[in-house]
């Protein structure tokens, strides 16, 4: 069930340059289904900024009620989010959309996540692990100061990181690193820019795959038609990022 | 007890609170929160003859108390909203306000004809005035003979009482208004969104991908307030109004201008329960204020 | 270096940056705050033929990311501006642009072809768009004809550009900037207000004593910046942008929108220090996005 | 010197029912002239609310460099400003306006005051006082639960309050009291709702006053015209009360 609440913040650090990790506390934890869904978040009691910003889970605790997010701090909303101190109360409306399918992988999957779209892979990795899935990540990020949660994918699997000026890890995107991994897994998962997206769908024609998509949202329900996409159903199907998504099988999504 | 209740043609109101067309869809989504029977009414997403798909991606951007959309009237046109939406509506007692929209006066006729035959819709908003589609739509909201012409042909096929949005991006909307009541509208819907414009400082390039979009939310409510004030003084016709209401004394405000109803639009992706709360919290203000019903604050400001 | 510059008819711009008319008084508050020289330019309060008392109080009335306000011209008349205020600021190395009002065309006429031989004028600027005087103002901005007639007129008496400042409330503002460039224009100003009212919903009474007031402020920047483009797309004559200018990142905006200078009104009373601020800010910004010059910027949202 | 400042809170109270006791630090105190003067608060960092709030300088100290205001919670722009912290910043334009002219005192005062309009006469008559003049304190409130100050002004001379309901001293408004006072003064001074100011002003038509007045304001400083009155000089006269007031002598303000 969606709920709108009033939660309330445990933590908050700048886990790399500008990247905050955000843990807070609330019943609405108890709805959370999947790793990849999200919240939607009013940053302030005012009307400017007006719209809630979508941020998704990185990780959730339902014994402890809480849930954690890692987003970068960039533009209005994100900066005000930033101020959030231990005690504050959060209007959060969530849990939203469909999370990844832990269910869809069998052996050994790929997970392949870009900058802010990282944080829901650290969850659906916990989740694939307990399942007894091997899971290699991928992590692209710009620069050594931008990269987060290295050691902690590290206790999960194998993990590889690419930087696009090469200050930590190869040099360039992750598609550089897979071109240099075998194909021996079944299942990929990937959150990320969507030319990132496109690129790893490319790389893996023949595999199985789930994305995650980021569209400009109004409701963050479904209701609005602010974050459609087309599809390769046909001319006219479309879906919508947020209620529909935001993780879909490979194929599906013209972004 | 303070009564809520509110008669305008076609409608009997529980209370003057409905979504605004666009930003509640059919209503299924907001249906997985509350009981939509609460509702007043409810104005469903605009219907064209033919399924839209809508204008590209970015469709939205935020402004300051404000947003932008360019969403471009996507729907399941005439056949899917009557066959799947409006029949699923059935189910709550609620009176359902259909939002038409098209390219031609034939498309408003053909949906305006079909879709008033539908048992849980009690009444027809005209949308001419939707400025994200690239023809028709706003020029039949900006000249009083076309909009006349066009009330005159929708209420000729309607089985139901006709109420027709303005456009805010007018010179006089005084003087549509009177051209749409001479064309026989039973009521007004106003305002639809106006016409602006965000861009991407880094870029340069305009954030929405159709370029300019409509501006809803609390910022454009002066504007709004304005001109309900304006047309309730100088037509008969009674109005649903709208534009940026987003709490209770914000309804009140409308009401005031001479609203007799208020329509909530952009304030439910903010807070998704703003419908059901305003409608908790009118009885109490209009107490405070010393009034024993909704219908006697209609116009209070006319009268000061 | 970066090269802050701009030519315009009249003005030799040091940098884009002023404060719009009406917002700034004559310039003595802020004399008092920062040497009036680091500006653009200063567009001064309306000037009438008579001084003026303008509107009873309130006057001013906050909304969302906006305020309306309803002053009414006051302003000390010609003979006061021309006489004390305009040789006053004398003293400082800064063009003035002086803005122009009235009720008939006589009373643009005299007050233009007077103040136009005030040695700082570089530029007039013809309000024909204040919302807030009951007669004339508001009519010369809203009919092609008139405003063409006005400029003509104008243009006619004037010994420096004239800059024509448009009003947002009309249905098409194209039309309108057309026709005051074919009556001779050298440049347009806008946008002025947006026609606005608030209620108190305590008593259900308007806020301002005028009844309705114009809304400036960052609420209005959507359509402000969406009215530049369209305009600056379809006429020759540069434009001075405003309308919700409140950081560095606006001004870009209006330039990337086609405005070759930029105007800040409202926001001078949130920050007195804005002007300044944003003159200050200015180069830095557009060395990051990889412009050497403010010109360069200019119109940049039509070439993408 | 009118300066915009990044003040810090020092100290926030509520003292009465919604009335609030602030106290801010910095060097813009070191300008302040005279009791009566006034600072213009911009109470959060967003575009909604947009406009600055005025508020009158209740007390300062210069050596602290530290000045006190006293506020209602009301609106949305004062309800924000009782959300501020001790160690929290607050951008204060001031010090603005001219304040009371303590030197027209010449042996006896009589402070009359009401509601928010209490708080400037407490600098006044700490300067009166200072000045060896008599100081007599007729404030008025709404109800016993918004008397603030009331010890504090006994401190400084006779004090006497009239509450609307009753419910604390005298009941009704500062004229009944005024009507049962001897009229041994030399000056009065006044600050409160305009209707107070209008019915002080009847009441001692022979005597020296000085009011202060309240407008709806924008700029704050002189430059936007919102916040004039008419005189009683000339059909053309005008003052503005941001920067020619907001006190003035009595008899000259039409209000
Ligand atoms: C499903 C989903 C999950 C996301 N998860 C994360 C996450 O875990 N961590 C993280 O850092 N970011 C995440 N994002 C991106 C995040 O929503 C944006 O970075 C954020 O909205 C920017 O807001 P702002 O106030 O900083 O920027 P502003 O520029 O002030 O935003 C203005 C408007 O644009 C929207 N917007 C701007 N950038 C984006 C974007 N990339 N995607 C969608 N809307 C945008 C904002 O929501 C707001 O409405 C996610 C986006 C989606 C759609
Ligand atoms: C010179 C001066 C000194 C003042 N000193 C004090 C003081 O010491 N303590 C105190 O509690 N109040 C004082 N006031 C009144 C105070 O400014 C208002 O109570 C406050 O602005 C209300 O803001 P709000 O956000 O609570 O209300 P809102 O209703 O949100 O305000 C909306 C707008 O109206 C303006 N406004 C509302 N009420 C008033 C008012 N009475 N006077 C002027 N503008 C108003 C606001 O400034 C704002 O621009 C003073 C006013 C003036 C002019
Ligand atoms: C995302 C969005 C979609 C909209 N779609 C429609 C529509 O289909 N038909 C219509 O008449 N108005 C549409 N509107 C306009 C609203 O119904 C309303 O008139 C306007 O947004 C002003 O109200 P508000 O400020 O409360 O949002 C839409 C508005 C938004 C924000
Ligand atoms: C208090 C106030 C007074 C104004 N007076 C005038 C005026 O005398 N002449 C004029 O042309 N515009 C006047 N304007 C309009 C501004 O110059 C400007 O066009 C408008 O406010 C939009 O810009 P902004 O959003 O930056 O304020 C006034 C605006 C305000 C807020
Ligand atoms: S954000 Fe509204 S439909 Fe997806
Ligand atoms: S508030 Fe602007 S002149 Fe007084």
């Amino acid at each position: 069930m969606i709920r709108q609440q009033h939660m309330t913040v445990v933590s908050q650090q700048e886990i790399a340059h500008r990247i905050f990790e955000l843990t807070v506390e609330g019943d609405l934890v108890n709805d959370m289904m999947a790793p990849g869904q999200f919240v939607h978040i009013r940053v302030a009691d005012s009307y400017e900024p007006l719209l809630r910003r979508p941020i998704s889970v990185a990780s959730y605790d339902k014994e402890k009620r809480q849930f954690t997010m890692i987003y970068r701090a960039e533009g209005r909303g994100t900066n005000l989010l930033a101020e959030k101190r231990p005690g504050d109360g959060l209007d959060v409306l969530g849990p939203l959309g469909n999370g990844f399918p832990v269910e869809e992988a069998a052996k050994k999957a790929y997970l392949i996540g870009g900058g802010i779209g990282v944080p829901p892979l650290y969850e659906l990795s916990k989740a694939l692990n307990g399942r007894g899935i091997e899971t290699v990540h991928i992590l692209g990020f710009e620069s050594k100061s931008a990269v987060f949660y290295e050691a902690k994918f590290k206790e999960l699997g194998d993990t590889h990181i690419a930087t696009v000026d090469g200050s930590h890890g190869t040099e360039g995107f992750v598609t550089h690193i897979l071109n240099e991994l075998p194909k021996d897994f079944d299942a990929y998962f990937s959150c990320g820019p969507t030319a990132m997206l496109e690129a790893v769908q490319w790389a893996y024609p023949e595999k199985k795959g789930f994305l995650s998509y980021e569209q400009r949202m109004g409701c963050g329900i479904g209701a609005c038609f602010a974050c459609v996409c087309r599809t390769t159903k046909s001319e006219t199907d479309y879906i919508k990022v947020c209620s529909d998504g935001p993780v879909f099988r490979a194929g599906v999504v013209i972004s | 007890m303070t009564n809520l209740a509110i008669k305008l043609p076609g409608l009997e109101l529980k209370n003057p609170i409905m979504p605004a067309s666009g930003c509640f869809g059919f209503g299924k989504e907001y249906a997985k929160l509350y009981d939509l029977s609460q509702l007043g009414a409810i104005m469903i997403k605009a219907t064209t003859v033919e399924m839209r798909l809508g204008n590209p991606t970015p469709r939205v951007a935020e402004t300051a108390s404000g947003m932008l959309n360019a969403i471009g009237l996507q729907n399941p046109g005439l056949e899917g909203v009557m066959g799947s939406e409006l029949t699923w509506l059935e189910q709550f007692d609620v009176p359902i306000i259909a939002n038409v929209a098209g390219t031609t006066t034939e498309d408003y006729v053909e949906v305006a004809k079909q879709i008033s035959t539908s048992p849980n819709v009690h009444a027809l908003e005209i949308n001419i005035s939707c400025p994200n589609v690239k023809q028709g739509g706003i020029t039949f909201g900006t000249d009083p003979d076309v909009a006349r012409e066009l009330t005159q042909a929708v209420k000729a096929v309607s089985s139901v009482p006709v109420y027709i949005k303005l456009s805010p991006n007018v010179t006089n909307i005084v003087s549509i208004a009177k051209a749409v009541e001479e064309g026989g509208a039973d009521g007004i819907t106003m305002i639809n969104t106006l016409l602006g414009m965000r861009l991407d400082p880094k870029t340069g390039r305009p954030v929405i991908a159709n370029i300019t979009g409509g501006l809803s939310g609390p910022a454009i409510k002066p504007v709004a307030l304005r001109m309900v004030y304006e047309v309730s003084r100088q037509t008969d016709l009674p109005i649903i109004g709208m534009g940026g209401v987003a709490d209770v004394d914000d309804a009140i405000d409308f009401l005031s201008a001479g609203a007799s109803a208020v329509a909530v639009g952009t304030a439910n992706f903010v807070n998704p329960f703003v419908c059901p709360e305003i409608i908790e919290k009118l009885p109490e203000r209009l107490h405070e204020l010393g009034f024993g019903s909704a219908e006697e604050l209609i116009g209070r400001s006319h009268r000061l």
